[in-house]
């Protein structure tokens, strides 16, 4: 008998045997450290439908809080087959792919934004899409021909990526979000989608939203045409870019699906 | 006693003489102006506080009165007194008067100004002075401090879950308790006033939290036997102004950093040197511990190729510091432990880095930064980095230890995930205690030889920034690759040249009480 | 406005704010590291009930395997009031009130053997209530004038655990079980509860399990008085034992609640 | 270059001659004795395997049937010989005789036994020494192994699941991997058979579970660039017959512990120390690594305390390996890093026991053994003891690194605590790669002071041991507190008195290899 292998239907947790469905959970209590409390601990994470919740860690870390750490096996399943991960849909092409393929498409330089908005002085991020020296060796949009890539950095006013989206005819803006506390990047990168709408410009401009917080459904439901999160490669947004803004030519007007 | 590296202290007093002429440059270039920042701190150091209808701050309101009226060049003090000395019954009174545009208009300097401003400028300095014996005596009262002193951060964005969040840090074992500010809070012109509940990666520094905060932790005291500091930043627009509510506060520590405003903030240069230097000699007044914030250079490039570059920053932030009058004591000193952790002997070269600093500030507090950049969602990881950074900071004799979080690449930190890093810190201080006592480090080894380098760099930098000038360098771009020129950046409206009869009363006081005898 | 204060009523995880239900769960899925597999992480959380979950690490920790930690709310809420937290019940009692009042109620020394079963070597468990050592300050059984404490040590096979019983007519059988994999302690705690009532002692001893991974409830379940976990000490066990034989004098034959 | 205590040499030496005393004394004691162990490892070298309708193995049977006929006094190896010299086909139809009672009974001696046995003990040793050059030829094959080796378990039960695992830590890096054994399998008399799926705790070791486990690591040699060593425990009641088979499997290392099984198994004294001869003897042909259980002695009783007896009982494996004629880059000496964390200076203490074993060794690999006791439920603090304890591990130049898990206290290892733990370990390794190049210890300091008292401490223990005899001392609970009769213990029965005329053909053609010549 070989150990028994997984069904890709039925997947659960491995621990140390097929489908033991062993998890690890941790989080704290507003409750002082008892019996009692411990006992709450293991309700909690039964409720989270884990079989056989074993308390392994129950530490008083102030007077009315014990933090806990749980094992136990989670009995759920999930069918990976049926899994349609949203993912960002555009071909991987090379940078001189790109270029060459925006000189074919347009017979001219799309220019794209980037920036980051408003409170957020993250400005890493944005860079390593956009500086020359990209991201772990994927050199950045500075370096293409056929892209006039312009860095606006971090901190800066929605008015103002508007007026420049609209001087420059922006192609495309791409925005960087990296604080993410009470949901203040949704605030901001909402305010900009609003603003571009009321302005007119948001069909006629391919935009992205980025960060180690952002996915790509969240970008979705946001208003953006896509969402990158961390580990995002320059040359992947590029493919995106050229391939939203050649849609956008063909269908003039009205915002792609 | 930490491991020594036997630097050269001919290169190190070499360093130190490049940085005072800079600050001397600084302080020559900078002493014909005041700022709006500045004249409202004096307003706030003579007891002016509070907002009118449409939440505007009394302080901004008179400044942007007399501004209108032409008046601030000679200052608020002259103002102030003169409205005091024409039947103004308290301070309140005459503030009440210049914050309206036509009491700014109509106000006429008075002979007796001075006289009737000084008992209020003597109500400020004794409560900052007492503010600061108070701190004395609560020391006294408790043994010495295990060093380094456990730093923790809290940052809910709601100053009364800070306050929760506070008391079980302190009691974890939490030295000195920082209440993060909420998301640039340093570009606003103003300190926003009251309790706050909703701030963006951190809570707003406001003079009330500031004064919530000390309530919680001052009723520690007693259960815990020892005394928690607190902290805020002091940097930013308001600068000098957070530095008063920080003196009438007793805040003990506060970060104050002379160029992190222009280089991360692009706040104006001018404004930015101006306004440290009388936020410092409040400090200075008041007994706080500054932390300067060289930490930041090593988020955005790398912590190998910045290390002379935050040295040369932190000898300037020295000098520019004690020319404010700040005694060693009081001068804590960043840097951090960002070396990419598959680095190969990058261990090595932070031990080098963290060794130096102790030997060529022997007698500052350095404030330890954790590794930050180079965390992932791997918190297992994360909190590996962090045992390696409490263990380098215990073996290397650093006073101020700012506690890494597990999850610092995910959230602000979480009950349990400071919890965790102070049980982390505690025990492996208590574990490594003489460890700095038994090490030594071989004579022209790795560790000793990067140390030197670091040292030379700084040295080449100092001398190129000696030789240009401050203001010049940050122009070019020396720090940071970022360039900032003398008369960009926000706030750069808020400098204002000095009328030749204007005056400081404050900065006379602390001058005469020779706390610039450090200079 | 202060911070809201918790409904013991409706206790939820403590992030950084009251009922923020922040959770964090670590665990290896048997899927090739993608965005598919991390998609399917999400769902596996989700499906516990977890709102918003983010993947904050997806680790390809083999060809076929990542791990994943991710951090979520548990909007799970736990009655703290409703919770009877399977305790032990005896009164904490100091050494000496315990030798006093076995002395008084029994006149005579209660007979207490301990031990770990088959092949479960650790011995640490069992000296740490036997030893005069004791455990965290707390004196060792061996220690109690009225109490004849015998350590039987540990690889007892359960025969003679039952013989030595039998011909000491012990008291109590204290057993430590270390050693869990594969439910391997079940089954040796399982046999001396059948072989001693077959051998009908059961009901004359008062029958005491102990470890790591025991619990009160468990212990009870596999027929047992009670069991202890992490961190006993010697005195509750001792105060437990004299209570238990104390009703076993007054109902004898028939075992107590 | 680890860094150096300065220890006395002479103190050294005069510890390493007290312990071949000792060891001596014990060849002397044991020579006259063979056991069914032994016995049945001369059956297994000489090809002897599989088990019969009641899955009894081969070789117990005749070990049994021999003993019941009053034969096996004179040594299974003649009644082979004369098995086959009176017309057995092969070495199974020899076997298949003497399993019978009435074979076992009606065999006579021939005088021809040696010449037709001789062929059979050719044959094993062949294959012995070819699995060692196999194993010479492929290391030789790649650059040499970063050190310290990184050692990882697996322990599912399931020798299947057991494969999976351990491909995907040698993936990650595991150099080592080690099979768990079920427990207690140490109390068994017999060797499990074949494949198997439900251990408790680890897996059993059988001959084919080494071959599969063999067959998965060498199939990821050309794939790793590396060759990945096998690892399992040739202790307890079949210690010679596990070290029989892994050399005829290719295992690497095995933990061949001299006191183990008396200690920690009860397992009588005189058959672990006849048993722990002939496996030592094996292994040294073999060119297996062994390493020794010193670590165990530290998981009851306090590892400071413990810390001489560790050293002493070191020394004693280490000449009793010496005795059996393994080198010294073959004596894996076992110690930990057990030192409550919560310790002041413990951290000190650690080091200097970890470069004193390195200082008194050195040329004998060093098995590190992570911290299990002071492990709990907090895996956060068990993962921060894991990187403190490798760090002290790269400081101090250990060789072999068993790499601790975060969920020591909960549970054997799970895929990813497995995974972590590589990863935490290559990081840190990398990461301080030349630290012990950089840094010395302070002369007469803490870690000097400690290390020469512990030295100190081992020669006291030594001392006792050779005026008593390690019997005497075993008795009289001298190790881990524990009593050990000469005559009590598990498997005396299995002792058996030489007949003058036993031989035992395998230990005369190791004694002509000249493997013992490093006596
Ligand atoms: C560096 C840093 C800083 C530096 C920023 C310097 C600078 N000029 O950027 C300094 C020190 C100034 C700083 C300050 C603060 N920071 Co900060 N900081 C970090 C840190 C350590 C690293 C961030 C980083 O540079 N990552 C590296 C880049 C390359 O990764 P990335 O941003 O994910 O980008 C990649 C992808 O996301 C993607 N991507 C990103 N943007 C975009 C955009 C597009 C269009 C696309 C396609 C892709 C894309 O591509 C990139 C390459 O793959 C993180 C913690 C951490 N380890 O992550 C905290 C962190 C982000 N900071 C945080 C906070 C709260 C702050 C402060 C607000 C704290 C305070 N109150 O003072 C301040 C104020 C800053 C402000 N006003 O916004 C929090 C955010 C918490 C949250 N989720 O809300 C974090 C997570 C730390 C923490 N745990 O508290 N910080
Ligand atoms: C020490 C130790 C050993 C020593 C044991 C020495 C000895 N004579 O006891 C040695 C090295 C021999 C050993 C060997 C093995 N061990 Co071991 N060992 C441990 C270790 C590190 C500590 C256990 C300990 O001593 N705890 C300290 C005592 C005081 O705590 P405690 O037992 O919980 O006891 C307290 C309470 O539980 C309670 N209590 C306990 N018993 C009783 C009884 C009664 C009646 C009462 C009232 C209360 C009570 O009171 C005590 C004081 O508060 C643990 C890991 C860990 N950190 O926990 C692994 C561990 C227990 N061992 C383990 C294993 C698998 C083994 C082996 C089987 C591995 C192998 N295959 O070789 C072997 C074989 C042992 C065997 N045949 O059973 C696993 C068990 C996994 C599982 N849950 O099944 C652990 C968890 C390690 C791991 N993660 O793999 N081990
Ligand atoms: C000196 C100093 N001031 C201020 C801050 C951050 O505050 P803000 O976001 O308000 O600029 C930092 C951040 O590290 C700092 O080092
Ligand atoms: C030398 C040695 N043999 C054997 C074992 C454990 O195996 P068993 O449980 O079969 O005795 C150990 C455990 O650490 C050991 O150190």
């Amino acid at each position: 008998m070989t150990a028994r292998s997984a069904d890709p239907g039925r997947v659960r947790a491995y621990g140390d045997k097929w489908n033991d469905g062993v998890v690890q959970i941790s989080f704290t209590l507003p409750l002082a450290s008892s019996a009692r409390a411990t006992e709450a601990a293991r309700q909690y994470v039964a409720a989270m439908g884990i079989r056989e919740p074993y308390v392994a860690l129950a530490e008083p870390i102030a007077p009315e809080f014990t933090f806990f750490v749980v094992y136990g096996r989670a009995a759920h399943e999930v069918d990976a087959r049926a899994i349609a991960a949203e993912e960002v849909e555009a071909a991987a092409l090379s940078r001189d792919e790109i270029d060459a393929e925006i000189a074919l498409r347009f017979g001219r330089r799309l220019v794209v934004l980037g920036c980051a908005l408003e409170s957020d002085a993250h400005s890493v991020g944005i860079d390593a899409i956009f500086n020359p020296k990209g991201f772990s060796g994927d050199y950045g949009l500075e370096r293409y021909a056929n892209l006039d890539a312009r860095n606006l950095g971090a901190q800066v006013p929605v008015e103002t990526v508007v007026r420049i989206a609209r001087e420059a005819a922006a192609d495309a803006v791409l925005v960087s979000a990296t604080v993410t506390q009470n949901e203040i990047h949704v605030r901001h990168l909402t305010d900009l989608v609003d603003m571009l709408e009321a302005e007119g410009l948001r069909d006629r401009i391919t935009l992205v939203a980025g960060g180690p917080r952002i996915d790509h459904r969240l970008a979705k439901e946001l208003g953006y045409d896509a969402g990158f999160g961390p580990g995002t490669t320059p040359s992947r947004v590029a493919a995106f870019v050229l391939e939203q803004a050649s849609r956008r030519m063909q269908a003039p007007g009205d915002a792609p699906a | 006693m930490p491991p020594r590296l036997g630097l050269q202290a001919e290169t190190i007093s070499r360093c130190r003489r490049l940085a005072r002429d800079v600050a001397e440059a600084v302080r020559r270039e900078t002493e014909p102006f005041t700022t709006v920042s500045t004249e409202r701190s004096i307003l706030r150091l003579l007891g002016v506080d509070g907002v009118d209808a449409d939440d505007v701050p009394v302080p901004n309101r008179i400044c942007d009165a007399l501004l209108a009226a032409g008046k601030l060049p000679r200052g608020v003090s002259l103002w102030m007194g003169s409205a005091l000395a024409r039947g103004a019954s308290d301070v309140s009174e005459a503030a009440l008067r210049l914050s309206r545009p036509e009491g700014a208009r109509d106000i006429e300097p008075h002979p007796r100004w001075r006289e009737a401003l000084a008992p209020h400028v003597g109500a400020g300095l004794a409560r900052v002075r007492e503010n600061r014996a108070e701190r004395e005596r609560r020391m006294a009262r408790h043994p010495p401090d295990e060093l380094p002193l456990l730093y923790a951060i809290v940052a809910t964005g709601n100053i009364h879950e800070d306050v929760l969040q506070a008391a079980a840090a302190a009691r974890a074992g939490a030295q000195c308790i920082a209440v993060i500010r909420s998301t640039a809070q340093s570009l606003l012109d103003h300190v926003p006033y009251g309790a706050t509940t909703s701030g963006f990666g951190g809570t707003f520094a406001t003079q009330e939290n500031f004064r919530l905060m000390r309530a919680a932790l001052d009723a520690l005291e007693d259960e815990l036997g020892r005394y928690v500091r607190l902290v805020n930043y002091c940097s930013g627009l308001c600068m000098p102004e957070i530095a008063a509510m920080g003196a009438l506060e007793r805040l003990d520590m506060m970060l104050n950093d002379a160029l992190y405003g222009i280089i991360f903030r692009d706040i104006n240069p001018l404004r930015t040197l101006i306004d440290q230097r009388f936020s410092r000699r409040i400090n200075a007044a008041a007994g706080v511990v500054i932390n300067t914030g060289e930490d930041n250079y090593l988020t955005t490039a790398d912590a190998v190729e910045q290390a002379p570059a935050v040295l040369a920053s932190q000898f300037i932030n020295e000098s520019l510091a004690k020319d404010a009058g700040l005694e060693p004591w009081q001068i804590g000193l960043g840097h951090a432990f960002e070396i990419d952790p598959t680095r190969e002997d990058g261990l090595l070269q932070e031990i080098a880095q963290a060794a130096a600093a102790r030997e060529i500030f022997p007698d500052s507090p350095l404030k330890y930064m954790p590794p930050t950049t180079h965390l992932t969602g791997n918190i297992f990881r994360g909190f590996q980095q962090n045992a390696l950074f409490v263990l380098t900071s215990v073996a290397t004799g650093q006073s101020i230890h700012l506690l890494g979080m597990l999850t610092e690449a995910l959230h602000t930190p979480l009950m349990h995930d400071r919890w965790l890093a102070i049980d982390q810190a505690k025990t492996i201080r208590a574990n490594a205690r003489h460890l700095s006592d038994e090490i030594l480090f071989a004579p022209e080894g790795r560790i000793v030889r990067r140390a030197r380098e670091v040292l030379a760099g700084a040295e080449r930098v100092l001398d190129g920034v000696a030789r240009i000038g401050l203001f010049e360098a940050l122009a070019s771009g020396v720090f940071a690759d970022t360039r900032r020129p003398r008369e960009a950046g926000r706030g750069r409206d808020g400098v204002i040249a000095r009328d030749p009869d204007h005056v400081n009363p404050f900065l006379e006081e602390f001058a005469r009480e020779g706390a610039g005898a450090a200079r």
